[in-house]
């Protein structure tokens, strides 16, 4: 690094300006930075693509788009938004960003590590990107054999590869967070004083590293068969489809917990500062995420029950979808104690942090009508499934990532944005999320199967609903790009804890220097010892 | 203006069934999500920043056994309702897991991106089925190419179509009229429209209707043909010179392989002894069968079946 | 200055040994016609193998028990991939 | 002495950076045996389906030259422990004679595995290029050599980059970078080569020995 001498102060902002700069940074700060900006261009990309889709909706009859451009529509937002997007999201940023400095490290265990997965995400990126301007994939997300393997005559093989690389960019994330918080905190700072961010970011680690390289392997798998015609999934070869979609399932349903957990860990972070309140029940809170995290393994068979698998399969994958849902319900109840006798101010990121609770608690809840072996049978592939992982998706996991942003904004800029704009964004946003996905609860129980791109007509009012809530969504989601654009030039400077919120973050100048701390924290009590009269439990 | 549905309808007994679990789940959720949103609401109200509201609270052991109590409560609390429901579900899902034996087969094939179906009648359709009121039906599915769902939501019921195998799917309507079939899992380009209408209609109208048409002969008849055009009866029939397994009497029974096991024989077990012969080979018979895969399509296969299932009742060495 | 433990030489060649005897076992076996009891100790014999692979060319006896720990999940999780799928591919 | 340690600048000693190394090292090689156990599990449900055909094609493999294989990965495996154990001992040319032979026994391993790949070939068991096979279930006896290519492929891809590394650990060893207090890339090098070993094991009799008798 530069000595810069006779600067304001050195920040990990000013420590080097040109692009290169950043480039080649092993800052685990500055790495967050470019995961923030990759990641914001694909979830417009994603967007784009939603927006398409649901003004092809807004009529029964399929008169915008051609039928193959909407299933390469509905592909590539589900491929983007999910492996380039949501996946990525908190952790790669915020945890990027925040683990290091929540237990007191300079940096994560292994910096150089740490910029690797960011070029492989970019790698892994280049080739999705590449296949969807050669002329896109229509397989959805999903990637099912045979149609992916033997019938589907897009680049499968080139957005496979993208997902293969983009794994890996997980993978190494996840080692480098586990090592980082196994040896790295700092003096004082035992397993349960941590933060629950830190815990979740532990526990979506876990998942990195154990499910991601199963995705990788099965979609190498697909490519293989893909083009060489032999392989294991396609019946005509000898194989077998559902062999496929276990494999591919043991990763992609834990991946939703890569998305929500990291989401729980930011709304407990935002709803104990802004309650002024410990956190219900700390350990409970800690053991759930745990929880989830191992249980979330033993529940991929129930995106399967319709799909020929053995009932022995669908029962036991039934009850332990149940199972896990206990301990989802138990951070609920636990965060609305925690407002109990707290002192509550609703800055923005309090909105959005109660906005993911309510549309969480929904989510979940329509999880467990999914989770019911006979009713699901009626609602699989409907747009009932599409409506409750939104919920739990986009209502929980986006709504907690904008928390997010605007929680920590201040100590990743320095910068204060306007709060009467980003609390409108938030309501804004919280409106036009349950206009957009709660009509398709109604819809996925009359029948309508996903992935369609004409529908039968009394379907349409239900579905201008949809898409009404869709444009205001959309401009919801702008609204933060203009306004926190804005704060980085003009927003009053934020000081170093301007919620006056407890943790090791903000105990540090905004934006904090590079080596994090001036010296490293000793820690002597746990997480949110807000104000209140108690004294410390855990 | 319009139709506008807010429910599906039903035509079945089961639907009523599966939307009293959905109307519980509805009651379950909606009070747990109200209670939890008016507890956020009140709360926040209560105890805004600046508010008078008394926050003062016991401390030490007595607080903390509380709280306890009140974690132990929310955790088993939903705890019990899940398994009371997941044990609903499930009972009503094994209720309808296996057909009756005495229910009315028919065959479906899916294809990119068509229905076709065939009645033990002979009678095709295609995108349509017609179906008797009051009458169990069985579906017996197989796909010539992708995985497809057969989805018929005013029964409640749907399931995957998968190809080089065969899934069932049974209903018993009572209500006649037109209603949604939808292909529920994504098969490409045409997906969307791999739709069609399901007829149920009163006996003595599909009666009639079965007896219209073209006047083809029955599947098994057909089925007949189908044996002797690809030279199946030169080994499996009554004079063949080679030794090869007699298929009078077989369906439904036990068949001892050569591995020492056993396997019934029903339609999976026929299919893929003519697709993939060497997978299950009859105890004491030599392994060679060829693959009539790639040459017998889907439909006349169920043909096929179908006239193997009529040699159930025929008596063994009965002759053609 | 960072102490390590340093087995003797003599141990890596008793366990190459046993690795070697191992393999011969497992090779000699499966010419016994023994139905599926080959299968059983062909598994258990690899397992062996790799358990003192672990514990001694890896030095997990020696090491962290976290690191035991890591390594048995990964063994683990796979058994659970393994274990839940046969719930539906092993008695359909 | 000890100031030869260096210690990079997120650590505060070099103790720290050492176990962070050994645990780093390990959580990927627990990502690992994930990354192959989908290739188990693929093979555990398709040999499920299939068990004689997987038997006869288990037959076709040739049983001398795998078995030589196994035995050759297990030397290797010992070359590497006692190389690692002379970089603790701070034995630098022990280091990388032993670093050497480990290298040496993967190339031979990778010689016979690809003269085996030919034997394959000129005998037609090649899924996607040149497969025919006359006997029963060939279809099924295909689906066994595609997972045989795929599964001993990538684990040759995973033995090449080994040999990378144990070469370049080498080349660090021949610099003079280790110390008895800093030898961490032998260590990771070797606990890598020694998974890569572990996957050989179950390999072995997954693909030789299914029905030999």
């Amino acid at each position: 690094m530069s000595a810069a001498a006779g600067t304001p102060r050195e920040t990990y902002l000013n420590a080097g300006f040109t692009l290169w700069s950043w480039l080649s940074s092993v800052d685990h700060k500055r790495i967050a930075i470019l995961y923030a900006i990759s990641i914001t261009g694909f979830f417009f990309i994603g967007g784009a693509a939603a927006t398409l889709i649901r003004l092809e909706l807004l009529t029964p009859a399929g008169d915008l788009v051609s039928a193959d451009t909407y299933n390469k529509l509905f592909t590539m937002h589900g491929v983007i938004m999910v492996w380039f997007f949501l996946i990525p999201s908190i952790p790669s940023t915020l945890g990027n960003f925040l683990v290091p400095l929540m237990i007191g490290a300079r940096d994560l265990a292994f910096p150089r590590l740490n910029l690797a997965s960011w070029y492989l995400y970019v790698l892994g990126g280049l080739f999705t990107v590449a296949a969807l301007v050669a002329g896109g994939v229509d397989t959805g997300w999903t990637f099912y054999t045979p149609f992916s393997t033997m019938f589907s005559n897009t680049h499968v093989i080139a957005a496979a590869a993208g997902v293969f690389v983009v794994g890996f960019s997980s993978i190494l994330t996840g080692l480098n967070f586990i090592v980082t918080i196994h040896k790295m905190r700092a003096p004082g700072l035992t397993w349960f004083r941590l933060p629950l961010f830190v815990w979740t970011m532990y526990a979506t680690s876990i998942i990195f590293v154990l499910a991601t390289p199963v995705l990788a392997m099965t979609l190498f798998l697909i490519s293989i068969e893909r083009f060489f015609g032999v392989g294991i999934f396609d019946p005509a070869l000898g194989g077998d489809p559902l062999l496929f979609q276990h494999l591919f399932w043991f990763y992609s349903h834990p991946a939703v917990y890569v998305m929500i957990l990291p989401a729980m860990g930011v709304a407990s972070e935002i709803i104990t500062c802004f309650a002024r309140n410990r956190v219900f029940a700390y350990r409970s809170m800690a053991y759930a995420v745990l929880a989830i995290a191992i249980i979330g393994f033993l529940v991929w068979g129930h995106h399967m029950f319709v799909s020929g698998q053995s009932i022995y399969a669908g029962t036991v994958f039934s009850i332990l979808s149940f199972l896990v849902a206990v301990p989802s319900a138990i951070k609920v109840f636990n965060w609305t104690a925690t407002l109990y006798k707290g002192s509550i101010s609703f800055d923005a990121p309090m909105l959005y942090a109660l906005g993911f609770v309510g549309l969480f608690t929904i989510g979940g809840m329509t999880g467990l009508f999914l989770a019911s072996l006979a009713l699901d049978v009626h609602m699989h592939d409907t747009y009932f499934v599409i409506a409750h992982f939104h919920y739990i998706m986009v209502g929980g996991a986006v709504m907690a990532f904008l928390g997010g942003i605007h929680f920590w904004w201040p100590k990743i800029t320095g910068r204060l944005y306007s709060d009467g704009w980003a609390r409108f964004a938030a309501i804004l946003i919280f409106f036009g999320f349950n206009l957009t996905f709660f009509p398709q609860f109604i819809l996925g129980y009359l029948g309508m199967p996903r992935r369609y791109h004409e529908y039968p007509p009394e379907f349409q009012v239900l579905n201008v609903l949809s898409s009404a809530g869709a444009s205001i969504l959309a401009v919801g989601y702008l609204l933060p790009l203009c306004y926190l654009f804005w704060s980085l030039r003009r927003g009053a400077p934020a000081g170093p804890n301007p919620w006056h919120a407890k943790g090791l973050e903000w105990r540090t100048p905004s934006p904090p220097p590079t080596h994090n701390f001036a010296s490293i924290p000793v820690v002597t009590e746990g997480p949110y010892a807000y104000a209140t009269p108690e004294a410390a439990g855990d | 203006m319009l139709n506008f549905p807010l429910f599906p309808e039903r035509a079945s007994a089961l639907a009523a069934r599966v939307d009293s679990v959905f109307f519980v789940w509805l009651a379950l959720a909606g009070a747990v999500a109200l209670s939890v949103a008016v507890l956020i609401v009140v709360f926040a109200i209560r105890f805004r920043r600046g508010s008078p509201a008394d926050r003062n609270r016991e401390s030490g052991p007595a607080r903390r056994q509380k709280d306890r109590r009140m974690e132990i409560a929310w955790t088993l609390t939903p705890l019990a309702i899940f398994f009371t429901m997941f044990a609903w579900a499930a009972s009503l899902y094994y209720d309808h897991a296996a057909p009756p034996g005495d229910a009315m087969e028919i065959y479906v094939v899916g294809k990119q991106w068509m229905w076709t179906l065939q009645h033990a009648s002979g009678r095709r359709e295609i995108n349509e089925l017609h179906v008797p009121l009051g009458r169990p039906v069985k579906l017996v599915m197989t796909s010539q190419d992708v995985i497809h769902d057969f989805s018929l939501p005013v029964f409640r019921i749907k399931q995957d179509v998968l190809p080089g195998r065969y899934t069932t799917l049974w209903f018993t309507a009572d209500r006649q009229g037109d209603y949604h079939l939808f292909c529920s899992q994504y098969c490409g380009t045409d997906h969307s429209r791999m739709v069609g209408r399901v007829v149920v209609m009163a006996p003595a109208a599909f009666a009639e209707w079965l007896a219209g048409g073209s006047g083809s002969p029955t599947m098994a008849a057909q089925g007949a043909a189908l044996f002797r055009q690809y030279g199946c009866s030169g080994c499996h029939g009554a004079n063949a010179s080679v030794r090869a397994p007699k298929l009078e009497g077989l369906f439904g029974r036990p068949v001892q392989l050569a591995d020492g096991s056993s396997v019934i024989a029903d339609e999976r077990y026929i299919h893929d002894s003519v697709m993939l012969p060497a997978k299950e080979i009859v105890a004491g018979y030599a392994p060679i069968m060829p693959s009539f895969q790639g040459q017998i399509g889907e439909d006349e296969l169920q043909d096929i079946i179908e006239y193997v299932k009529s040699l159930r009742a025929a008596a063994p060495g009965a002759t053609r | 200055m960072i102490s390590h433990p340093v087995l003797p030489a003599k141990v890596y060649v008793l366990i190459w040994l046993a690795l070697i005897t191992l393999l011969l076992l497992t090779l000699g076996s499966a010419y016994l016609r023994l139905g599926w009891v080959n299968g059983a100790i062909n598994l258990a014999i690899a397992v062996v193998k790799a358990v003192l692979v672990m514990i001694f060319f890896m030095h997990l006896r020696s090491g962290h028990y976290l690191l035991r720990i890591v390594a048995a999940a990964g063994f683990f999780w796979l058994a659970l991939l393994i274990g839940l799928a046969f719930t539906d591919i092993g008695v359909r | 002495m000890t100031e030869a340690v260096i210690t990079a600048r997120q650590f505060d000693d070099a103790q720290q950076q050492r176990s962070a190394s050994d645990l780093g090292i390990w959580v990927f090689l627990a990502s690992e045996v994930l990354f192959f156990g989908a290739l188990f599990a693929a093979y555990a449900f398709t040999r499920f389906r299939y068990p004689d055909a997987f038997a006869a094609a288990s037959r076709l493999t040739d049983v001398a030259l795998g078995s030589v294989n196994t035995g050759v990965l297990l030397t290797s495996s010992l070359t590497m422990a006692l190389g690692v154990r002379a970089a603790k001992l701070g034995a630098r040319r022990a280091l990388i004679g032993w670093l050497a032979a480990t290298a040496a026994l993967g190339l031979v391993f990778l010689a016979i595995k690809g003269g085996e790949y030919y034997l394959d070939y000129t005998q037609h068991l090649v899924p996607g290029l040149n497969f025919q096979y006359a006997g029963p279930d060939s279809r099924q006896v295909e689906l066994f050599f595609y997972l045989y290519f795929f599964t001993t492929g990538v684990h040759a891809l995973h033995l090449i980059v080994g040999i990378g590394i144990v070469c370049t650990v080498a080349a660090m060893a021949w610099r003079g970078v280790f110390s008895p207090d800093y030898f961490t890339p032998v260590e990771v090098g070797g606990l890598y080569w020694h998974l890569v070993d572990i996957v050989w094991i179950f390999l072995y009799p997954l693909l030789y020995l299914v029905s030999r008798a």
